[in-house]
């Protein structure tokens, strides 16, 4: 690939170092401290599972029972009550939905506890390798009908089997990626909902059985189209951990994943986060499921135009956050998005420049990019020729995951015939371009050269001051986003704990060791 | 089988609109576009944007949800003339087999008009869209005469080379133009006793069978038609009508 | 004065419309889909456009022509709420003068909707489009609580500071998730018995001003909203309710 | 400007000459000859206007009787009446409608006859001095108001009452330019009828009365909106000069007028073509009316892919006719469109190729862009997407003279909001991309690059050939748009004449001494 922007390869790497200084000290509280979440999802790995009779997941019984052992982790107490009991895993589970408390059971030899960890997560690894397995012979099969960027559509009904259908047409269209909205709000639940679902708001519930039903329905389409859908779900909110294993399991290709979205656009607490993160990063390094940061919601939230370095700043911590968790670059698609007021002179030449720029400093990733959505309004004509303009920079600049605007976008979620006007224009544009990238080079010092070497010092400015600041306080400052949130505040505090020194997680060892030496 | 319009939902009767009525913009614009819009028998209706797009007049987009169902089990089709249609060589086969020599045809785009290429997609050696045009066929004789040809030359022509079929080209429609075009062909024809002399076909964009055969034509093809298809329709019509 | 839609002669009735019908693209899903645009009601019909958008679902693109009038002059409009819009000096002199002390005002947007963006364009500093909000006018005290607040939060704490005004902002309307929201904050304010100390109003793209007072708010504001017509309105209704 | 293309110099030299040499003896032809409508049009200049009881206009009546005579040039007879009968110009024009047959007459000394035609002639120099004058100032005052490119809209309502608020409302919308289009087949009546008129089909009469109603609306708007709005005509067909004329004396500002189009495209005689377009342009260029060539039918009938060339190689010749008619490059507005099939992959950077070629070619002609048409399908979303794309080159090459792509193109003739959807779209591209003319640059020996050079090789090896085989003979072998015409074929032809020793038409010799002085 060839460089056009001129950006100073030592600021770069200047921008790297202080993203990885700046994520050092957080590295280091997240290594010492496990949350509700992280311990469900270990649990989960074991092979927790099922609720009880008021809908409480069995994985939440287990925590909430151990809710005075947590630093010490609750994995141990969920094998030794197998062992005790001598219960297969179904017949575990069944019995902690009927009220089994496991924090109350002896604990039997250690030695034993931890071969029988051994033998679960092998259960489970063995799983994911096969799920992984699958995913790259269907790849490399249907590798010549997958488009490039990758189309993206999204369904969001609410309603599990309506978005199957929408899924397929979406296919049959010629999607290459899924992604099932999530309902809204599910983020700010403590547990993940169980079972299938039909009564989202603008958007379907995250459940294990959701994703299995959609991954079946999108494996159908895969092999009579010949090309594999991806399939797209949210591994954000309060159990983002428990999301990666469930997804894990059940063959999803990407996750929403963000290491601060969480805290700056739900008030989730940030310490909890940036735990949470890091273990749902090790499941889907694990399971090799791409993720997607959030980038471009700072786009919405605050102007695209001023705030674009904010940008970069933060795909430089989500990256350097995800190096930490061991996913390689190729599974980390960094956010973007093409929202800068279109009235703004010369702002197609703007957006030119930051997805350039996005795509010369992280060249081995594949990023994300999303379509304008802030200044979509009721004239779908309108919205159509600003999704033209998107789909041409897209192109133009090489990006890996495209998100595809929708002309409705100001009205209701994605109609049948929107999601095909949308492949259509994308269709359109990219091949009647194709060779656009390797065709033009930029005026030296020119609008689009100068643009992305401002974003660039700005970010590093940016970054300067949140090094200095520290990340926790910088965050209570509002420097990202312009939005303040207290360390100590926000949505699932109470669900951290320092870790023991007994602390044991057989699954995080599992990971650690699987990850570092891959 | 019944069936409504289809958004994101078996049956939610979602249908987009857009319009534009002669009144500056306001909201009493808004509230009269939504009243349109419900009186067209919308269930309910969503202006989604409003824009004055110059002075006294208002464009509108809207959603509508309509509850009218259709009983597609009765819907009735006239079968497009166009519907049987053989390949090249079986066209020819069928010619040289059952007709026994060339059929001769005669296109023209007729009157005022001049899109010669929506003619010429069914005419020309070349065709369209790699379907070859009827002057390529060995067992036809075609003759075009090109853009503004006046009826009347189209007949006399005909007439003298003995034609079997008459084709003619028809693309501007405005005020109806074409329907005045088609009915005066079928008059002269008639004046002159030779209507049945011929098969007679028009097509063009707004041609549908129906409206052809409505004004005297034997068939009528619109938008997507190769030669194929008028190929397969004069042969067979041919020979249908014992003419060979 | 009677109008009707208009392309490009008065009273043509020109109206552009799109949908899907959940059948394969065929000569019969069209004629379905003429069909359907008649029994609208519109006077005649051209399928313009027809595809096969995946299996089983063909989308289809439409004008029609409709007869259907109406009288301009007979369109009622409920007076929108931000009709009477004072300056920001104007709003501020107005409680300066009228109301002789500052305002106090709660703001959230409630249940599971988490778009700030839209409230901050009323609330925050900087406003909208260069129209400050209600946190930079010197005579209002303004509390923005945020999203995701849920109504007896917000309840609780316009007690607290005795609000003059409680103002609701809800964009995600989906399945009505909106008006369950906003009937909940009725009836709890109701059961509180604390409904009229406040001013109640509600904002979002897909509000407007009856849906907001059938529900039982005072007001309702839609898209295009500047701080300047809420403050206008509840500084005026709070003087019209003499309760300065 | 900065060429991008690196093309030769020296080749576009060659053409240019080449072109010159292709015209050089058509001009002979051109200058020994005269037609029915080229003395229509000198005795309009003189004042012959009106119609008898049957329609029939004055020139038309007067030609008639002097159908023998035409090879000494008819004015004379007209002057010479006026002269001997004592009347005014509209007491005359109404003998000869009435039955005065100034052919019986007997001249009167030819001293006189010359006084006079100065006299007549000195009035219509100084309406359309002042017309001009008009222009310019209207033009400087309202400068900044002007869209760069200029926005061409058509308005086709086929009723000149209608048009004026179609007109009116696409001038509100922000049209620079507005073209009435002309009833179907109105090119091949061989007399400009009479009146205001509201019967076409798809397209209006032109008519002086039109012209007249029609300018006076948008004088009145531009007004308004401190904006001067362009009113174009068709100046083409069998009445080419006359129409000029009565352009001229409109203040029309614009012209569709073509050497060759109505030879290929209407099957009008080619020697009467060629005759007829010298003539009209001359009016023209003293009207300091720009005239729009119509090269973009060659690419609505021949594969525009294939037959880029052909548009090269008519823009140079009638570049070269417009040159020998004495119109500075300024008022020659090159056609060329945008209509390769869209589906073809990297038609968008073939686009680009041939608009950057032109304008490299052409740096000082004012360049008319022709939208996709032939490739519009009723997918009114479609269309707009590919309005997008043309919006954008336009812009991207720096055209003159734009012509909006309309989104029910395949459907009817525009609606009031087809038109503004269509500047708004416009108006969007061309403003984010502002300077993006500026901004790239093309690679060397790439697609763009190689295209365009490719195009002017193949141009010129067409131009060698026309050359060889002469202009009349290469039309009749269908060198151009593959369409075949006869020397002595087509429509008109009865109406040439060759110029006899005596032949005397004052108002080609006003116009001949005025163009080579200024
Ligand atoms: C190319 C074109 C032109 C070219 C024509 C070049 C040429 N040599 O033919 C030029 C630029 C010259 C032109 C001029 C005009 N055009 Co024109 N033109 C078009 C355009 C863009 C494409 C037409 C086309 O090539 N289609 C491709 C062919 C292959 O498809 P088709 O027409 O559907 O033909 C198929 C079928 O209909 C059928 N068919 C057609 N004829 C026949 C005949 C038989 C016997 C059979 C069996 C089948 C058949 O088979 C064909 C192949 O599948 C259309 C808009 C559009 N995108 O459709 C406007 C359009 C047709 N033109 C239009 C108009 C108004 C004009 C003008 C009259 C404008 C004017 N006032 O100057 C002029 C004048 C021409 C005249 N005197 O008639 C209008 C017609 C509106 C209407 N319905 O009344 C259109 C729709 C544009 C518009 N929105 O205004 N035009
Ligand atoms: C930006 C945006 C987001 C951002 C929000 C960022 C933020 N910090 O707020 C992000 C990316 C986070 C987001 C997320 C979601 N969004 Co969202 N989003 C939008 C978008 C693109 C623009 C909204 C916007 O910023 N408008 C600008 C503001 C200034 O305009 P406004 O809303 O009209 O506000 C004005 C008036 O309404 C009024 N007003 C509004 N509130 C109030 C309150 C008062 C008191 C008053 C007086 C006036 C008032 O005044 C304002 C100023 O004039 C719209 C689509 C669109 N283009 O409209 C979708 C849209 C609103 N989102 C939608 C959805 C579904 C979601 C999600 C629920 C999807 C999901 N399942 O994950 C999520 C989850 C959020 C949640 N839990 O609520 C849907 C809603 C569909 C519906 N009607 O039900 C939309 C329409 C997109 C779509 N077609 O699907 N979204
Ligand atoms: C990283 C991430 N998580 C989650 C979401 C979705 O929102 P919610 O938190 O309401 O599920 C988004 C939406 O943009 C996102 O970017
Ligand atoms: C030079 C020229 N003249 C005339 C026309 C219009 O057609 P008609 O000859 O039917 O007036 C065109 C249309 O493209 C044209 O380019």
């Amino acid at each position: 690939m060839k460089n056009k922007l001129n950006l100073s390869k030592e600021k770069i790497d200047l921008a790297r170092l202080l993203a990885k200084e700046i994520t050092t000290p957080v590295q280091k509280f997240i290594d010492e401290h496990t949350t509700d979440t992280v311990e469900r999802a270990a649990l989960r790995v074991l092979g927790a599972d099922g609720t009880n009779e008021n809908g409480i997941p069995v994985p939440n019984l287990i925590v909430k029972s151990l809710r005075n052992l947590l630093s010490t982790g609750t994995c141990r107490y969920y094998i030794n009550a197998k062992l005790k009991k001598g219960f297969t895993i179904p017949e575990l589970n069944n019995a902690i939905s009927n009220g089994l408390d496991v924090s109350n059971i002896e604990l039997i030899d250690g030695e034993k506890i931890r071969d029988e960890a051994d033998k679960l997560i092998n259960n489970f690894s063995q799983l994911i390798r096969k799920n992984v397995n699958y995913r790259n012979h269907k790849i490399s099969e249907f590798s010549k009908n997958e488009n490039n960027p990758m189309l993206y559509l999204i369904v969001a009904t609410g309603n599990i089997f309506e978005d199957v259908k929408q899924a397929t047409a979406a296919a049959e269209q010629g999607a290459d990626i899924i992604a099932v909205i999530r309902t809204t709000a599910q983020s700010l639940l403590d547990y993940v909902p169980f079972g299938a679902t039909t009564d989202g708001f603008c958007g379907t519930y995250a459940t294990q059985e959701n994703f299995r039903i959609m991954r079946s329905a999108l494996d159908n389409v895969s092999e009579n189209m010949n090309h594999y859908i991806r399939l797209v779900n949210y591994c954000s909110g309060l159990c983002m951990p428990e999301i990666a294993v469930m997804g894990a399991v059940e063959r999803l290709d990407m996750m929403l994943n963000d290491s601060m979205y969480g805290i700056l656009f739900r008030d989730i607490n940030m310490c909890r986060t940036f735990v949470d993160q890091h273990f749902s990063r090790m499941i889907n390094a694990f399971a090799e499921i791409v993720i997607n940061t959030g980038e471009d919601n700072y786009l919405t939230t605050c102007d695209a135009y001023e705030k674009a370095y904010t940008v970069l700043a933060s795909q430089l911590i989500n990256a350097r956050f995800a190096k930490n968790a061991h996913l390689p670059e190729r599974l980390v698609g960094l956010g973007h998005a093409f929202d800068i007021d279109p009235t703004i002179k010369n702002s197609f030449l703007l957006e030119l420049a930051q997805a350039q720029m996005a795509r010369e400093i992280f060249p081995e990733y594949p990023l994300k990019y999303m379509p304008p959505t802030k200044f979509i309004t009721g004239n779908i004509f309108k919205s159509y020729a600003l999704n033209t303009m998107f789909n041409f920079t897209a192109k133009a600049t090489n990006q890996s995951i495209h998100l595809l605007g929708i002309l409705t976008e100001a009205i209701h979620t994605p109609h049948i015939q929107d999601r095909f006007l949308a492949i259509d224009n994308a269709k359109y544009v990219m091949n009647s371009m194709a060779d656009f990238f390797d065709e033009i080079e930029f005026k030296k010092d020119g609008i689009i050269v100068n643009r992305a070497n401002e974003v660039l010092d700005n970010a590093i400015e940016l970054l300067k001051k949140v090094k200095n600041t520290g990340l926790f306080y910088s965050i209570e400052k509002g420097l990202f986003a312009d939005i303040k949130r207290k360390k100590n505040g926000g949505k699932g505090f109470d669900g951290i704990e320092k870790k023991g020194k007994d602390y044991w997680n057989p699954v995080e060892d599992f990971l650690k060791k699987e990850l570092s030496e891959s | 089988m019944f069936i409504r319009p289809y958004g994101d939902t078996l049956n939610d009767g979602q249908v987009q609109l857009s319009f534009t009525l002669p009144v500056e913009k306001s909201e009493k614009a808004t509230e009269a576009a939504r009243f349109f819009v419900r009186k067209l028998g919308f269930e309910s209706c969503e202006i989604v944007h409003s824009e004055a797009i110059c002075r006294g007049f208002t464009f509108f987009l809207a959603y509508g949800t309509s509850n009218i169902e259709i009983d597609y089990d009765k819907v009735e089709v006239e079968s497009p003339a166009g519907e049987l249609c053989w390949s090249f060589e079986e066209i020819n086969n069928f010619i040289k087999e059952k007709i026994k020599r060339e059929i001769v045809v005669v296109a023209a785009c007729t009157g005022s008009d001049a899109h010669t290429v929506c003619l010429d997609a069914i005419m020309n050696m070349k065709g369209f869209n790699h379907h070859y045009g009827l002057e390529r066929y060995p067992m036809i004789k075609a003759h075009n005469l090109g853009a503004q040809v006046e009826n009347i030359d189209l007949i006399e022509f005909a007439i003298r080379v003995k034609a079997d079929a008459i084709l003619v080209s028809q693309v501007v429609t405005q005020k109806d133009i074409h329907i005045k075009n088609m009915t005066m062909l079928i008059k002269l024809l008639n004046d002159k006793g030779v209507r049945n002399n011929f098969i007679l076909v028009v097509g063009g964009p707004k041609i549908d069978n129906k409206l052809a055969t409505e004004l005297g034509f034997d068939a009528g093809f619109g938008k997507g038609t190769y030669a194929e298809h008028v190929g397969t329709f004069i042969a067979r019509e041919l020979y249908n009508r014992g003419k060979p």
